[in-house]
């Protein structure tokens, strides 16, 4: 069987968290191209729902990308924020899928390195875990 | 107001796994109120059982949607061929919810998808605590206003037990002992007499011990003459 | 910066000059001290705040120029610039290609310092081949979007301006300058500035000398600074809170890393000073020691031995380390220019510049951490202020 | 044999069992018990001490069974479920077998709200097929519902009550089937007066093999008159008796003697169904009467093994 | 579902047309149905491509676009005027930041570079679809009014800065001291609550006895440190014990100081029950240096933990050494203590020394700041978060350092945390400053991408109430919850934790948000 490509989605703030990711982009950082970035006003507005809506849509992992804590631009957001993707989590290792395939990160504009490491350990992860249910879709 | 909380998806989807067809109902009451079963909830759980099922190639269709207050027939009403659309249906309401739906149509199967819990409190965002029991027979006019049935592991009736040390209760020390708190209450009431007074044995016959209970308002009951077609025969 | 933000803000055209290739001052060496939560360094405040002004038609952005005369007269001071060339076009994206290729050792083009703005590469045209007999051309080929241009050429441009804002900032202490603490001598002593250069680029933090991650660190405060020899006798004011940020950081990346901290006084800019202990308290693997390390001498299989008096009795300690950070202070920068001379900016004995109300009369601000130690978060503040000021002084004019 | 009890002997002998019951009294007066424990002696091969029979507070049927083995006759301890949780069950088990009682009659209870305590707060920590297991798994694992193990487990002979009379009447055998399988060795029935549908039942226990499995002594109670009868026609749920019989009682110019006469009828029949291996007399407040039915039912002397 | 789409592909950067196959991404858009127009052009930002751009717009009745260019910071707010004018709401305009988000990250890879910047435009057409026009409202301010909270260096600071910018300053001051600043000037006064919002606030405040309304646009919190409410052990053993900035001002007025004289830095050293923000040691060492050089002969001490002289304040460390006044250091476990049956006599233990010392004293003086009391009234009217410390929390620094997480309150000095008078005065100014402008703009905008509650969904739990960090949502009139448009910013926080999926956030609905993905993910159109 051919090496699965990855599909991941980022739910990436449209402040700090943008800013990061395009900042990386023009310090000439490459990333995985296997990620797919929609944008929301802040990882506070991300629900629950998004991120496992997103997995059964077909994506192998979700990561939320949001201002650091105590610097976010909606003061509050992307605290709430891990507290819904932690909530995922626990909801999915309840129901036995690897609850590493939701994730959140941190970080600051002026930080070119975070977005690239953070595409990377979600892609590591796809590559560990492959897809959810091999071969559950052609049943 | 009822406290509910999800039970363990695992469990649930045990629950389904035989049916093909799955109708998850959540409800806009208390359940929501206390983020057990609100349209939110529905979704994420729907949206986990769909990814649980393709990671385990099963299939099984699900609808999800909430009614307004499901321990009450009419709402179910408006929803019936929804419900009955279905092998199963997974209330996501408290276990009335699951109750009533399961008197409506008895021959449908219906779930219970939360475990119901307490008559709480939200003392804050996310945090429910239990103050009453529904013993059907209130005495904390002399209390303080504070009730030891729910609140004491002993529902004591006349102070602390030799257990309560720095106002914590011993079955569990992140509690505090609501004797302890009784007595601050009736302190700054300045009713500390009570302390002394001695509770005769509790009439348990007005709570769960007299069996089941049925509250009635004979004023509200309509007579059968008012009664419409079905009702008339209930 | 923050400054010209604020003043682009009311509407007031702003003249940037800025002598190297990027704006961002010190804070484009310094890296986020965050990784999850916030600690408040404030460097990604002074970043965004260079994007913004960047990006804001109201500002002339001149990089890579400096200030060769002012005439000023009581309303207005005609400013000459000289403004070198960069060599590179605005269509550079920064993938880095060319530095690669670059055969020059030390390079000759490079990236915009650390988190600066313009993303832009800029050639160093003394060390570039191109303008040596070689022709070489290396990077233009490589360029995906033909951005190097060799023909770029130095310009003279003349602004007639009605104030003067002064902030040349501050450059950090070189460590090696009091050649203490083995500094130059062993490749893995590095100062704070490098550690946050190379946090900065790559979130991780290796032993110069073998690339390994380093599994014990100690962080050396007061390096330079409250010292008569460097004739730094002042408190840097910011190196505390910076060195327990990036103490924390570097936890933060690797929970395994031992970390002592050397420090005399712990001065965390106005933050409650038991925050940092506490914190360090709750992790095993931190060791916060009262004392000034004397010596750094070579230990076995590449570690290093650092000596010192003990906190409480002063008996002498010798630990091994694979890393030591020297938390170094700052100097004001360029005080002493001759532009600051024809300004008339005053200087103290340490070289901060300091003006007073006349000279701001005559439309001449100091502004920054040149006016005396201060961290981003002040510097902003006071920018604020005297961006304030200055509309007073151009109101008062008309 | 399980608890090597009287009652267990006369089942393994094959003979026809008698057992009767013995009410408590309403005191802390022990004389009753010794009065009706002589007079009962030898006429019945164990006696049922009722535990706080329909939720009236008696002396405890631990006590009453010590205190008539003093007079060397052979309790049968019955346990409700209403007044105790499984700690209390078990360590009263405990004590039981320690004064050496060996047979245990399992019950969920009646309500309080039928007796002289209605303002009890009730337990209900198990119903009696759960007690059954517990027990069972007590005796013979020696290992308590909380997975405590324990050294000297009691050694109990342990029998269970049903109704063939109660609905759902399909749920009956089940229930009974439930009750084996959770480890009971006898059974001891509700009162018997309709016949037919008592051997209905029998016929389904049979067909289910279970009558192989668990002793049943099918219950009778001898009436004082025509009102009794009446009474538990309708009074008692889930007890049936027939308008005939209560004609019967109506129509006796000596109520007393019809109603002994027609215990023994109902003894004499109940000894040729298949499968009824003994009777059980309860002989409410007439304890006096069951040495004369136990005769003329030709069921005296009690066999004896020692 | 009817729209007219028009998709626009910057060139500008050369390196997308390098790497993409531009024609492709063309192809794929024409085909999409209700896209009426296509093109490719060389820089967005240029005034003569905008002009065709606009002109197909007005042939093809367009009314919404899909833009492929880079992030909007760098698109010149030209194009959405342009857009504007066209008729086409500015939240009808779909910005595609392919250039960082495709082109320059995966400049290695083409064909996945191809591929996702396919799924990006595809995703994006999806949504374009789903969008809805917003209006952004504007509300007058109905005064200039600048309300500065507390007339210290701070407080004075910002009236001055305020008043320069040509708004009106009110100047809240608790105590009955003279104060000399710009603007009203209300003594013995403060803040007992507040309605409305940045721009609209009402405030009532205490002035002397009697209650009043106010009304301000703007807000600057200088209430200061709580200098003279001392509690901990020490302060309870000596009740003469000063607070330092009263010793201060003693010498200065040239009292006679009753020696010995001690500085501790905190009433509480152990730091067992008083939440004391921080030392104010360059106030500390300055005090001192005075005091020593009025009277040499008076023995000084100053006890501490951490001697934090900042900056150039360290000189005056050396200074103070120099001219004789003796510094102890102590640690938690050897804390300056009192005995109660030997006042006026302190033990503690020297840190570096390591032995026991007994200072008699005539005068002890703390210098810490324990924060002000009043800063809790004050957080509650405005309903702004505080620190551990009892401090006035600064917002995200994004939003201006001296900026608190709600608009139009600014918060300066000591209100946050201890600061030497200058660093105090220039946050002044600068809150100051920022508050003047922010008034003189006369009106706040407000509207546009904010949250809108279904009211027949909502259970009215209050959740939403409690997790928004604007106060935006609450229950209204109808016992639903509603949205106060003004101080609604949009994060959509309500929207994402409401239990009853009640509230949208306009611009990022679920629906919009899920099909985005759905399509991204390579769900069809």
């Amino acid at each position: 069987m051919a090496e699965h490509m990855p599909r991941i989605v980022c739910f990436c703030c449209e402040k700090h968290g943008i800013d990061a990711a395009v900042l990386a982009a023009r310090s000439g950082k490459q990333y995985d191209a296997s990620v797919r970035i929609v944008t929301v006003p802040c990882s506070g507005r991300v629900d629950g729902i998004h991120l496992l809506q997103a997995l059964d849509d077909g994506a192998d992992a979700v990561f939320v990308v949001g201002c650091l804590e105590k610097n976010c631009y909606y003061d509050t957001g992307s605290i709430e924020g891990r507290k819904r993707v932690n909530y995922v989590k626990s909801m999915l290792s309840e129901a036995g899928i690897e609850k590493e395939r939701v994730e959140m990160f941190n970080t600051a504009s002026t930080n070119a390195w975070a977005f690239p490491e953070a595409v990377s350990k979600m892609v590591e992860v796809v590559r560990r875990l492959g897809p959810i249910g091999k071969g559950g879709e052609q049943q | 107001m009822i406290v509910a909380k999800r039970k363990p998806v695992n469990e649930i989807a045990e629950m389904l796994a035989p049916f093909k067809k799955v109708t998850v109902i959540g409800c806009r009451s208390c359940v929501a109120i206390c983020l057990a079963g609100g349209e939110k909830e529905v979704k994420m759980l729907v949206s986990t059982l769909k990814v649980k099922n393709k990671k385990e190639g099963r299939r099984q269709e699900f609808q999800g949607f909430v009614v307004e207050r499901q321990c009450e027939r009419e709402w179910i009403k408006e929803v019936e061929e929804k419900v009955l659309d279905s092998e199963v249906t997974l209330s996501m309401a408290c276990s009335l919810g699951a109750q009533t739906i399961g008197d409506m149509y008895p021959e449908h199967l219906t779930f219970p998808g939360l475990n119901t819990g307490i008559f709480g409190v939200p003392e804050e965002q996310g945090v429910w605590s239990e103050k009453c029991v529904g013993c059907g027979n209130c005495i904390i006019h002399t209390t303080g206003g504070i009730c030891p049935i729910s609140r004491c592991a002993k529902s004591m009736l006349n102070g602390p037990c030799g257990g309560s040390a720095d106002r914590k209760c011993e079955v569990n020390l992140e509690v505090e002992c609501a004797w302890a708190a009784i007595y601050d209450r009736l302190k700054i009431q300045n009713r500390l007499d009570l302390i002394e007074k001695v509770m005769p044995a509790k009439d348990w016959s007005t709570g769960h011990s007299g069996g089941r209970r049925v509250y009635t308002r004979e004023d509200a009951k309509l007579t059968p003459h008012q009664k419409k077609g079905r009702e008339v025969v209930q | 910066m923050t400054a010209a933000k604020s003043l682009v803000d009311r509407g007031t055209r702003v003249v940037l000059v800025e002598r190297t290739e990027s704006l961002g001052g010190m804070a484009r060496e310094l890296t986020c001290k965050g990784l999850v939560e916030c600690r408040n360094c404030g460097v990604c405040f002074a970043i965004d705040r260079a994007s913004d002004v960047l990006k804001d038609p109201m500002a002339e952005v001149m990089l890579l120029s400096e200030v060769s005369s002012v005439q000023g007269d009581g309303n207005g001071h005609a400013v000459k610039i000289k403004v070198s060339p960069r060599y590179v076009t605005d269509d550079c994206i920064g993938c880095g290609k060319c530095v690669e290729v670059c055969p020059v050792d030390g390079k000759a083009i490079h990236p915009p310092k650390g988190g600066g703005q313009p993303r832009i590469h800029w050639i160093d045209k003394s060390k570039c081949l191109h303008f040596k007999r070689a022709k070489c051309d290396k990077c233009a080929s490589v360029c995906p979007t033909k951005a190097v241009d060799y023909e770029d050429r130095a310009r003279n441009v003349t602004r007639n301006v009605g104030a003067i804002i002064y902030a040349t900032g501050i450059d950090p202490i070189d460590a090696c300058e009091t050649s203490r603490l083995g500094c130059g001598t062993y490749p893995d002593v590095i100062s704070s500035v490098d550690a946050e250069r190379i946090l900065n680029q790559n979130g991780r933090l290796l032993r110069p000398s073998d690339g390994r991650a380093p599994k014990k660190i100690a962080v050396v405060q007061c390096v330079g600074s409250r010292s008569v020899k460097v004739g730094v006798e002042y408190c840097s004011k910011f190196c505390c809170k910076y060195a327990t940020k990036i103490s924390q950081l570097l936890i933060d990346l690797d929970p395994e890393v031992n970390l002592d901290f050397y420090f005399m006084d712990l001065r965390t800019l106005y933050e409650p000073q038991d925050e940092f202990k506490s914190w360090a308290k709750g992790k095993k693997t931190v060791k916060l020691i009262r004392s000034m390390p004397a010596v750094v001498s070579k230990g076995k299989d590449g570690k290093l031995l650092l000596r010192s008096s003990g906190d409480v009795d002063s008996e002498i300690a010798e630990l091994e380390y694979d890393l030591i950070v020297l938390s170094v202070g700052m100097r004001p920068s360029g005080a002493a220019s001759n532009i600051a001379k024809v300004l008339a900016i005053g200087q103290d004995k340490f070289g901060f510049a300091s003006t007073n109300r006349d000279l701001e009369g005559k439309g001449v601000f100091v502004c920054g951490a040149v006016a005396g130690p201060m961290d981003i978060e002040e510097t902003a503040v006071r920018a604020i202020a005297i961006a304030a000021r200055v509309e007073d002084a151009k109101e008062a004019k008309q | 044999m399980k608890a090597g009890s009287n009652l267990e002997k006369v089942f393994g002998s094959g003979k026809f069992a008698v057992t009767a019951e013995i009410g408590p009294p309403q005191s802390a007066n022990p004389e009753p018990l010794t009065h009706h424990a002589k007079m009962l002696k030898g006429y019945a091969d164990a006696f049922n001490l009722t535990d706080n029979q329909t939720a009236v507070v008696r002396l405890s049927s631990i006590a009453s069974a010590v205190i008539i083995m003093r007079e060397g006759i052979e309790p049968v301890i019955q346990m409700t479920c209403r007044d105790r949780n499984r700690i209390a069950l078990q360590s009263d088990l405990f004590g039981a077998a320690a004064l050496g009682v060996k047979n245990v009659l399992c019950l969920t209870g009646d309500h309080q709200i039928f007796g002289n305590e209605k303002g009890a707060k009730n337990v209900f920590d198990f119903d009696s097929i759960v007690e059954l297991q517990v027990f069972d798994q007590l005796r013979t694992a020696g290992k308590q519902v909380g997975g405590e193990v324990v050294k000297d487990p009691p050694k109990m002979y342990l029998g269970c009550a049903e109704n063939p009379f109660a609905t759902p009447y399909e749920w009956r055998v089940s229930r009974l089937a439930k009750k084996v399988a959770a480890g009971a060795d006898f059974c001891q029935t509700q009162a018997i007066f309709d016949m037919d549908m008592f051997e209905k039942w029998m016929d389904e226990l049979r067909a289910r093999g279970l009558d192989k499995k668990i002793h049943v002594l099918a219950g009778v109670i001898p009436m004082k008159s025509a009102s009794a009868a009446r009474y538990m026609k309708n009074k008692v749920p889930g007890m049936i008796v027939p308008d005939y019989i209560v004609d019967r009682m109506k129509n006796a110019k000596d109520a007393k003697e019809e109603g002994i006469k027609l215990c023994v009828e109902q003894i004499e029949h109940l000894k040729k169904v298949k499968g009824v291996h003994g009777v059980h007399i309860m002989a409410v407040a007439w304890e006096e009467m069951v040495p004369r039915i136990v005769k003329e039912a030709g069921l005296y002397p009690r066999p004896s093994f020692d | 579902m009817k729209a007219a789409i028009q998709v626009v592909l910057c060139k500008c950067c050369t390196e997308m047309p390098a790497l993409l196959d531009m024609a492709m991404l063309e192809k794929i858009a024409s085909e999409t149905p209700m896209v009426m127009s296509v093109k490719t052009v060389d820089a967005i930002c240029d005034g003569k491509n905008l002009s065709e751009i606009i002109r197909e717009v007005k042939e093809r009745e367009i009314d919404r676009a899909v833009v492929l260019a880079c992030q909007k910071k760098d698109i010149s707010p030209a194009l959405f005027k342009a857009y504007t004018r066209a008729g086409i709401n500015e939240f009808m305009i779909e910005l595609v930041d392919i250039r960082d988000q495709v082109v320059l990250p995966h400049q290695d890879d083409r064909a996945q570079a191809q591929a996702k910047a396919e799924a990006k435009l595809e995703a994006a057409l999806a949504r374009v679809v789903m969008l809805a026009p917003l209006v952004r409202s504007v509300e007058e301010m109905k005064t200039r009014n600048v309300v500065i909270v507390g007339a210290g260096f701070a407080g004075m600071a910002a009236a001055q800065a305020a008043a320069k910018t040509g708004a009106h300053t009110i100047l809240l001051e608790s105590s009955g001291k003279t104060v000399k600043a710009p603007g009203v000037i209300l003594t013995h006064s403060k803040v007992l609550g507040a309605k409305g919002y940045g721009g609209n606030f009402q405030l009532s405040i205490k002035a002397g006895e009697k209650v009043e309304e106010l009304g301000a646009a703007a807000v600057v919190i200088a209430s200061g440190g709580g200098w003279t409410k001392l509690k901990g052990p020490l302060a309870k053993a000596c009740k003469e014990a000063v607070p330092l900035y009263e010793l201060y001002l003693s010498i200065k007025s040239g009292n006679q100081i009753k020696g010995p004289v001690i500085v501790v830095d905190t009433p509480d050293p152990a730091g067992k029950t008083l939440r004391v923000q921080d030392y104010a040691w360059d106030e500390s060492l300055e005090t001192v240096i005075d005091l020593k050089r009025r009277s040499p002969e008076t023995l000084i001490y100053v006890v501490f933990q951490e001697m934090r002289a900042f900056g150039l304040s360290e000189l005056a460390y050396k200074d103070a050494a120099e001219l004789g006044v003796k510094f102890i250091r102590y640690d938690k476990a050897g804390a300056p203590r009192i005995d109660p049956n030997l006042p006026g006599v302190l033990t503690v233990k020297d840190f570096s020394q390591g032995e026991k010392l007994s200072i008699k004293f005539g005068t002890l003086a703390f210098a810490s700041i324990p924060a002000n009391p009043d800063n809790m009234t004050i957080a509650d009217a405005l309903r702004i978060p505080m620190t551990a410390e009892g401090g006035i929390r600064r917002g995200s620094v994004q939003r201006g350092p001296v900026s608190t997480p709600r608009p139009g309150v600014y918060v300066c000095g000591s209100a946050m945390f201890p600061k030497p008078r200058e660093v105090a005065q220039a946050e002044g100014q600068a809150a100051g400053a920022m508050a003047g402008e922010y008034v003189m703009k006369g009106s706040i905008e407000f509207g546009g991408s904010v949250a809108q509650v279904t009211a027949e969904k909502c259970s009215a739990c209050l959740t939403c109430v409690r997790t928004c960090p604007y106060e935006a949502p609450f229950i209204g009139t109808a016992s639903k919850a509603e949205i106060k448009t003004q101080l609604c910013q949009g994060c959509g926080m309500c929207v994402g934790i409401c239990p009853s999926k009640a509230i949208e956030l306009h611009h990022y609905t679920d629906d919009q948000i899920a099909e985005e993905t759905r399509v991204l993910l390579g769900g069809d159109l």
